[in-house]
């Protein structure tokens, strides 16, 4: 019973959502409103598993998640807006027809295709968390340095994306999509589809972060956390480490990225400000930093409140908010999942005449 | 008094063109009677098309009147309203003619009416279109100094000699020195245009640069372009446009140099108290912007307090009494957060971060709640306009506060940190905790008692932020990027980096400004940065010594 | 000669840290290095491994300069180091401790798809019991005691095979019992492996220093000797003075 | 597997899933199958529910608190006299947050599930291009108050505020005409965002048309919440030492306040060079130290100082009401363009509601077309084929207590285009 229960909820958890939402939405008990809510969702849990393991298990502090997650947007925006551009018979997406740009800007061309656009949504963002986690952690940028770099890299490019000069749409960023694939972006079934993919990378996506930290580089990763310079006395090299954890990261968050925007149905610049990027750190933080199923659980939980919260409490949701934030991190500071195994330990407690396991944590 | 002062000097203007010109008063005094008391309306359009005509500078007030639809009727005086703020219960009124002064009652203190006292006369638009010969003239009479520059501004050319006359005499009399140099401008640049003598042109054209008038060049050049003007004249007038030019070159970067500075110092108070909190208790506080805004309430509720409770009106007192106030309620603030939440996470510098992220969210929405979105304080007299160092460069004197104040403020916590025990205590826990308990330092005091400086003193940046820019829940959060980057470019828990960096981000932003636009200078500056970290990853101050590294 | 050092130089801040004209090792030898605090012992080990930058001076390890070498290129030549405060891995068990310090390929990919044959497991094992941690092998480091950290570091260490291991104060927060076992252990380590050993307990210094001591004062090399030698030398005892226990100390061995 | 706690973790995850399941619970908050009813209005029992999708957080709340308010207020009016069809209103207000893609969010939430008649909301141009496919597929009816940049004309959106033919070209006229003042250098300065963008580009395909030299014309742009103008106002300062120049302002929101700070404090006066603001009213000024922006110019639809019996009425109802409501600001708010169209489109859609004896969209939209109301701006009509507003452009003259003096009206209803031409512009 004890090896198999976290198989057990995790199975449970696929079947919730695989099954139960789906069949729900067919007999009419869930919209598809709410079942493309959840897609979304899913796509920042797996933005945020690359912050879990960047910041959870390496110990580096990454403000830029949510910049790489909206590189993986506009690609795939680019390519949707192209082929909505293309449906309505017209040469140019309107946003370039007001801003006087006349021909198709160069970079746009390799978006025209979908396995070019798919395979760019992933390259673009690793490549450039190479160039730029290279440059960082060469020069052995660490703790707070880290942190303030990254942020003002995500700063200093969301300013870039916000000019209309970018050819990326400016504020208003890529809107107006119409099909993926030649599929009705808007059909019930598509959306449903979509939701289905996102769930299916997110599971992917765990269970690739799972190898990853179970391994020995998982391991490392941690010791990286724990005493850097030891793990470069033990004549690793760290700057390799970092920078193969960085950019499994960045492509992460340019994966959900794309798989984002065709279920929102819009992509600005917005997306990537610096607070997106903190509240990205903060799902993870509240769902347990250092576990996988902490930092899904943080970002669907979170991204559930703020949904909910807004439409029932549209004056004070920020209180809620923002209280939930500071008493977690007082008195919860495993997060939730620390939460829900002290909770599940008092049940136990109470069910039980000994619980499972009494050994403090990790 | 200021005023009154106004009234006065208009009274001698008015009194001059007066005498200068007495032999049209009559057929004046005949048209304006006709005006206010028509026996039909052709006869008051022809009056009016009369006092355009023969302009005297005497009836301009009047007509003035008419072209702002202000043209009162009080008894057989025709009077008019100063410019009258709509919630004042009575205000002064002024007579037109013959004198255009203030109305005096029987005890000889000015005469207050209120709204339902005036009797207007309604003039027609087509009637209002006939003073647009002379509508740029009306305003060199006004008593408002910057209407008075602005008719100067907006003359156009004439070589009416009569119209001369008023002009110089009207400029004999002018006092204010801006409204002068507008005056004397368009004074000179009517001679020019009207004089074909070249070396009386020269010396116009001499005198007209060495004015410094606001549009001394356009003029120059607008008269180097003239088809029929002689070579020398025309190559002497690019000289002069161009030696003017890059004469406000240099001022400009003079100014911009300026702008940096205060730019820096305004990081610089912000970024104070972040550094101080950040070295001694290692706490990333996300809410420090939010500190800001709080003071930048403080002050508004100071505001609020003299106008409603006190009911001080117009008084700059309210900003002395709001500096100390701002300090202290932001520091009260943040004692308060530091014995909350803070306290417990001292070790913890990451989940600092978030918890205070929580923070900052909550303080926003209360400010929401309580104050609404949009507000602003009044910039205190004494402190708006700015130090005239030449008609093309001024130097703004909230900006100038803001730099003695960063001064002050940053001379203050040196004198705090390096000649107080206080400051003694707070370095020696700084740099080692453990051992300054050790030494019977009460730490959770000495923690307690820097997050009150470094939470006022964010509060005082937001004091001076009001002179600035306006009051919004979400103010702070503008400015805590930029002040994390000077603290961190500075190194983490350095002052003098702080100081250096946020003079150094704040110069280099204005300029870059200058050459790109604002979004390309910011962006650069953030580039700027990240290749500097390259080669000093620890900041431009960076610790040394075996214990600094871990 | 394993490690030859000449005129090597370094100040922090204005203040001259360490200044040793010469400094050698032989290979296999155990060296101890004893001197007042503050007299630059430990920044010479930080200058060994890499983790500070002399301002001047030259390293030779095995012949081969080490000057310019990062840390992590020194580590691959052979130089283990275990620092004065113990650097373990505290969110990680024991066994994952040593797995990866352990002699291997440590490339990235290498780590991703690494698994453990059962003679990496043996040498593990191996190394635990020789280390007294086989009980505690699933632990997790941070729960161990002060002394069976410092073990664990040694182990990560020798674990990684070098040629020289640097030691720094290993018997700091340690029993006499633990002490001595140190001891043995280190002189055990001076069969395969130089050693450089700083320590101010005087004896646990006896008990290893089966060579040479080395005394640093001020930065400088005061002088080198046999233990009882350097015991009895007067310039010693001087720059022992004005700090009486430590004189005590020194003379009570 | 890393996690021991296998028992009590899976009781935790249990937990978890139904809390979950409750959330989707509140969220979906439907009865239906929504696949098959998109279309369907909740219109049963004795109330109608429209939705209200201003941002009350975040960077935008600044603008669109007020307007939220305004719509709040026509609904209790309407209510109070006997509601619409004979139903109560009953708004359905959310916090899309300043956040775009929340916008679509809700705008979703407010059409599928909780199935609205009409939304009235967005400010930003980016919020209504993010709701806009939402409105068009699942026909909805979106009435957005706000000016913009045009471009535009989906069947799902009453645009009610102004288009550029209505607000920027007669200001621009204004300025070059004599009456103006005669301008001829013109600085366009804006916030980086599609308005002041597409804005400019108009303005200066306009103004080169009617003759400005190229180099007469600058165009620049700040971020968002800039808030230092220094450089900006010594560079507006160099460009107008040469005379008759004036700068054409689309600065968005709170930086408005800064910049004409150091205008003012930069010696720079409306004498020497006027601002002609395109999105500065009243609400914006109600915070501002008045005193340096006298004599500065606006140009809009409204003005709180409007002397129409209607605008008096609204007025003092809107003072009223925040006072009652304990708003911020209380009795001293005031009114402006976007409130009054925010007020209005209530109004309009009610009107049209009677009108087409109906809550259908198409219906509705069909109402619309060439109603005519007298709003607090004064009589407007709908158009007959375009979801745009006919309206009364008028420029305003910034006075010492925050109100504009109308210091010009266009002749009689423009009639909007929403996709300007240049050569229409010419006849």
């Amino acid at each position: 019973m004890q090896i198999k229960s976290p198989q057990l909820v995790n199975l449970l958890f696929i079947l919730f959502f695989a099954a139960a939402l789906p069949v729900g939405n067919m007999l009419g008990i869930v919209s598809i409103n709410t079942i493309s809510l959840w897609g979304r969702y899913f796509c920042f849990a797996i933005a945020a598993l690359g912050i879990d393991l960047i910041w959870g298990f390496t110990g580096i502090m990454s403000m830029c998640q949510a910049f790489f997650f909206c590189l993986g947007g506009y690609c795939i925006g680019m390519h949707l807006l192209l082929t909505a551009t293309a449906i309505q018979g017209q040469k140019l997406p309107d946003f370039m027809v007001w801003n006087n740009i006349t021909s198709l800007p160069t970079f746009w061309e390799p978006f025209h295709g979908f396995v070019p656009t798919l395979l760019l949504c992933v390259v673009i963002p690793a490549l450039i968390a190479l160039i730029i986690g290279f440059f960082i952690f060469r020069s052995r940028i660490k703790g707070v340095y880290m942190a303030i770099i990254t942020q003002a890299l995500a700063l200093g490019m969301y300013l870039l994306f916000l000019r209309n000069e970018t050819k990326l749409g400016g504020t208003n960023g890529l809107t107006n999509f119409k099909t993926v694939l030649g599929y009705d972006l808007n059909a019930s079934s598509v959306k449903l589809g979509l939701y289905l993919v996102s769930l299916a990378m997110l599971c992917l996506a765990y269970a690739g972060c799972r190898k990853i930290v179970e391994s020995k580089f998982g391991k490392i990763l941690q010791a990286i956390r724990d005493s850097e310079s030891r793990v470069g006395y033990t004549s690793y090299r760290v700057l390799n480490y970092k920078l193969t954890v960085f950019v499994v990261a960045a492509l992460l968050g340019g994966l959900a990225g794309m798989l984002y925007v065709p279920q929102t149905g819009i992509i600005t610049p917005g997306r990537m400000s610096v607070t997106a990027s903190v509240e990205m750190l903060m799902w993870v933080a509240l769902g347990g930093r250092g576990k996988l199923k902490g930092a899904i659980i943080g970002t669907l939980l979170v991204n559930c409140l703020y949904s909910v919260c807004t439409s029932l409490f549209p004056e004070g949701w920020l209180f809620i908010l923002g209280l939930l934030y500071v008493l977690t991190v007082l008195y919860f500071q495993k997060g939730f999942l620390g939460l829900f195994e002290t909770m599940g330990n008092k049940i136990g407690t109470t069910l039980k005449r000994k619980p499972a396991g009494l050994n403090p944590t990790s | 008094m200021r005023n009154r002062k106004k009234i006065g000097l208009c009274l001698i203007l008015c009194c001059a063109v007066f005498f200068s010109a007495h032999a049209a008063t009559d057929s004046t005094r005949v048209y304006i009677g006709q005006v206010l008391h028509p026996q039909q309306e052709e006869m008051r359009s022809h009056a009016i098309q009369r006092l355009v005509a023969l302009k005297q500078a005497s009836s301009f007030p009047f007509l003035e009147a008419i072209n702002n639809s202000a043209l009162y009727v009080l008894g057989e005086k025709a009077i008019t309203t100063g410019n009258r703020k709509s919630e004042e219960e009575s205000f002064p009124v002024y007579e037109l003619y013959p004198i255009h002064r203030i109305l005096l009652n029987a005890e000889g203190k000015p005469l207050l009416l209120n709204a339902s006292g005036l009797k207007q006369v309604e003039i027609s638009r087509a009637d209002r279109l006939q003073l647009i010969p002379v509508a740029n003239w009306l305003n060199i009479f006004n008593a408002d100094d910057q209407k008075r520059a602005m008719a100067y501004g907006q003359l156009q050319i004439t070589a009416d000699t009569s119209l001369l006359n008023i002009l110089s005499g009207a400029l004999k009399t002018e006092t204010n020195p801006n409204v002068l140099r507008a005056g004397k401008e368009a004074y000179y640049t009517m001679l020019l245009n009207n004089t074909t003598d070249i070396k009386k042109a020269r010396s116009l054209m001499d005198l007209l640069s060495a004015n410094d008038g606001d549009n001394a060049i356009g003029v120059l050049t607008a008269y180097a372009k003239q088809k029929e003007l002689p070579q020398p004249l025309r190559l002497y007038a690019q000289q002069k446009a161009s030696s003017l030019d890059s004469h406000y070159v240099f001022l400009q970067r003079m100014q911009n140099l300026f702008s940096g500075l205060s730019l820096g110092s305004i990081l610089i108070l912000i970024s104070l108290g972040l550094a101080i909190v950040y070295g001694l208790a290692g706490i990333i506080n996300m809410a420090h912007g939010e500190f800001l805004m709080i003071g930048a309430y403080a002050t508004y509720s100071v505001e609020l307090l003299f106008n409603n409770v006190l009911h001080i009106q117009n008084t700059d007192w309210f900003y002395l009494a709001a500096l100390p106030v701002s300090f202290i309620v932001a520091g009260a603030a943040g004692l308060l957060l530091e014995r909350l939440v803070i306290r417990r996470l001292y070790t913890k510098p990451l989940e600092s971060l978030l918890a205070t992220w929580g923070v900052s969210l909550i303080l926003i929405q209360l400010a929401r709640t309580l104050f609404g979105d949009l507000t602003a304080v009044k910039l205190p007299g004494i402190l708006s306009g700015g130090w005239q160092v030449s008609p093309h460069l001024v130097l703004p004197y909230s900006r100038l506060f803001v730099i003695v104040l960063t001064i002050v403020a940053v001379s203050v916590i040196y004198w705090v940190l390096f000649r107080t025990r206080l400051g003694m205590q707070i370095r020696a826990v700084t740099q080692n905790r453990n051992m300054s308990a050790c030494l019977g330092i009460d730490t959770r005091r000495v923690d307690a008692i820097t997050f009150f400086i470094g939470s006022g003193l964010a509060g005082l940046a937001g004091c001076a932020m009001t002179l600035i820019g306006n009051v919004v829940p979400d103010m702070g959060q503008t400015y805590i990027v930029d002040s994390f980057l000077v603290v961190v470019t500075g190194g983490v828990g350095k002052l003098v980096g702080t100081i250096v960096a946020g003079l150094g981000i704040g110069v280099f932003s204005k300029v870059l400004e200058a050459f790109f636009e604002a979004v390309y200078g910011k962006v650069l500056i953030l580039l700027g940065i990240m290749i500097f970290m390259q080669f000093k990853s620890k900041g431009l101050f960076p610790d040394k010594g075996r214990s600094a590294e871990d | 000669m394993l490690l030859e050092v000449n005129n090597l130089a370094v100040s922090f801040g204005g203040v001259r840290a360490l200044d040793l004209k010469h400094f050698s090792l032989e290979d296999k030898e155990l060296r101890v290095i004893i001197g007042p605090n503050g007299a630059g012992k430990s920044t010479f080990m930080d200058i060994l491994c890499g983790k500070t930058k002399p301002n001047t001076g030259e390293i030779r390890f095995n012949g081969k300069p080490t000057n310019g070498l990062t840390e992590v290129e020194i580590a691959k030549l052979g130089i283990g180091r275990k620092f004065q405060k113990p650097s373990v891995f505290p969110s990680l068990t024991v066994f994952d401790n040593m797995s990866i310090a352990a002699k291997m390929k440590k490339g990235v990919f290498t780590s991703l798809f690494f698994k453990a044959s059962p003679a990496f497991t043996d040498k593990i094992h191996a190394m635990a019991k020789r280390v007294g941690l086989s009980n505690v092998l699933h632990q997790l480091a941070g729960s161990l005691s002060h002394g069976q950290k410092q073990w664990l570091e040694i182990a990560i260490v020798v674990l990684q095979d070098p040629r020289l291991l640097l030691i720094d104060e290993p018997a700091a927060g340690m029993s006499d019992k633990e002490t001595e076992k140190t001891g043995e252990l280190l002189l055990e380590l001076s069969k395969q492996h130089g050693v450089i050993v700083i320590e101010h307990d005087m004896h646990f210094v006896k008990q290893i220093a089966n060579k040479l001591v080395s005394v640093l004062v001020n930065g400088k090399l005061l002088m080198e000797g046999a233990f009882e030698e350097v015991r009895n030398d007067q310039r010693v005892i001087d720059c022992y003075l004005g700090r009486a226990n430590a004189q005590l100390e020194i003379l009570s061995v | 597997m890393t996690t021991r706690f296998s028992f009590p973790l899976k009781k935790a995850m249990v937990l978890l899933g139904s809390s979950l399941l409750l959330l989707t619970a509140c969220n979906s908050n439907s009865k239906k199958g929504s696949t098959a009813s998109t279309d369907s209005k909740d219109t049963s029992g004795n109330t109608v529910k429209i939705g209200v999708l201003h941002s009350l957080s975040g960077t935008m709340a600044i603008s669109e608190v007020s307007l939220k308010d305004a719509v709040q207020m026509a609904v209790d009016e309407i209510n109070a006299s006997g509601g619409v069809l004979g139903k109560k209103i009953e708004p359905v207000i959310v916090d899309p947050a300043s956040d775009w893609d929340l916008f679509a969010e809700k705008s979703k939430e407010l059409l599928i599930d909780k199935k609205v008649s009409a939304v009235f909301g967005c400010w930003t141009s980016v919020s209504r291009k993010s709701v806009l496919p939402v409105f068009e597929q699942n026909n909805g009816l979106l009435f957005y108050p706000v000016q913009y940049e045009g471009e535009e004309s989906s069947k799902n959106i009453i645009y009610s505020g102004a288009v550029p033919n209505q607000q920027l070209i007669p200001a621009a006229d204004y300025l070059m005409s004599a009456e103006g003042g005669g301008y001829k250098r013109f600085y366009l300065l804006g916030t980086d965002y599609v308005f002041p963008r597409t804005a400019n580009k108009i303005l200066k395909a306009y103004l080169l048309s009617k003759g400005i030299p190229k180099e007469n014309i600058i165009e620049e742009y700040t971020p968002f919440h800039h808030q230092d103008y220094q450089t900006i106002v010594s560079k507006i300062k160099k460009f107008a030492v040469v005379g008759k120049a004036c700068v054409l302002s689309t600065i968005n929101g709170d930086s408005n306040i800064p910049f004409y700070k150091e205008f003012a404090n930069q010696g720079l006066t409306a004498t020497t060079c006027p601002i002609m603001a395109f999105s500065v009213a009243e609400d914006e000024l109600r915070a501002m130290d008045t005193e340096f922006l006298v004599g500065h110019l606006a140009a809009w639809n409204y003005y709180q100082s409007i002397d129409v019996p209607e605008n008096k009425k609204f007025v003092a109802n809107f003072k009223a009401y925040c006072a009652k409501h304990n708003l911020p600001g209380g009795s001293k708010r005031v009114t402006d363009d976007p409130i009054c169209w925010a007020y209005t489109d209530v109004y309009l859609w009610a009107k049209a509601a009677e009108k087409a004896k109906s809550f259908d969209v198409a219906k509705v939209v069909e109402a619309l077309h060439g109603l005519t109301f007298d709003s607090p701006a004064g009589p407007v009509k709908m158009d007959d084929k375009i979801n745009h507003l006919e309206k009364t452009a008028m420029i305003g003259e910034i006075k010492p207590d925050g109100q504009f003096n109308v210091i010009w009206k266009s002749k009689g209803l423009i009639i909007p285009q929403p996709f300007f031409k240049l050569d229409d512009a010419k006849k």
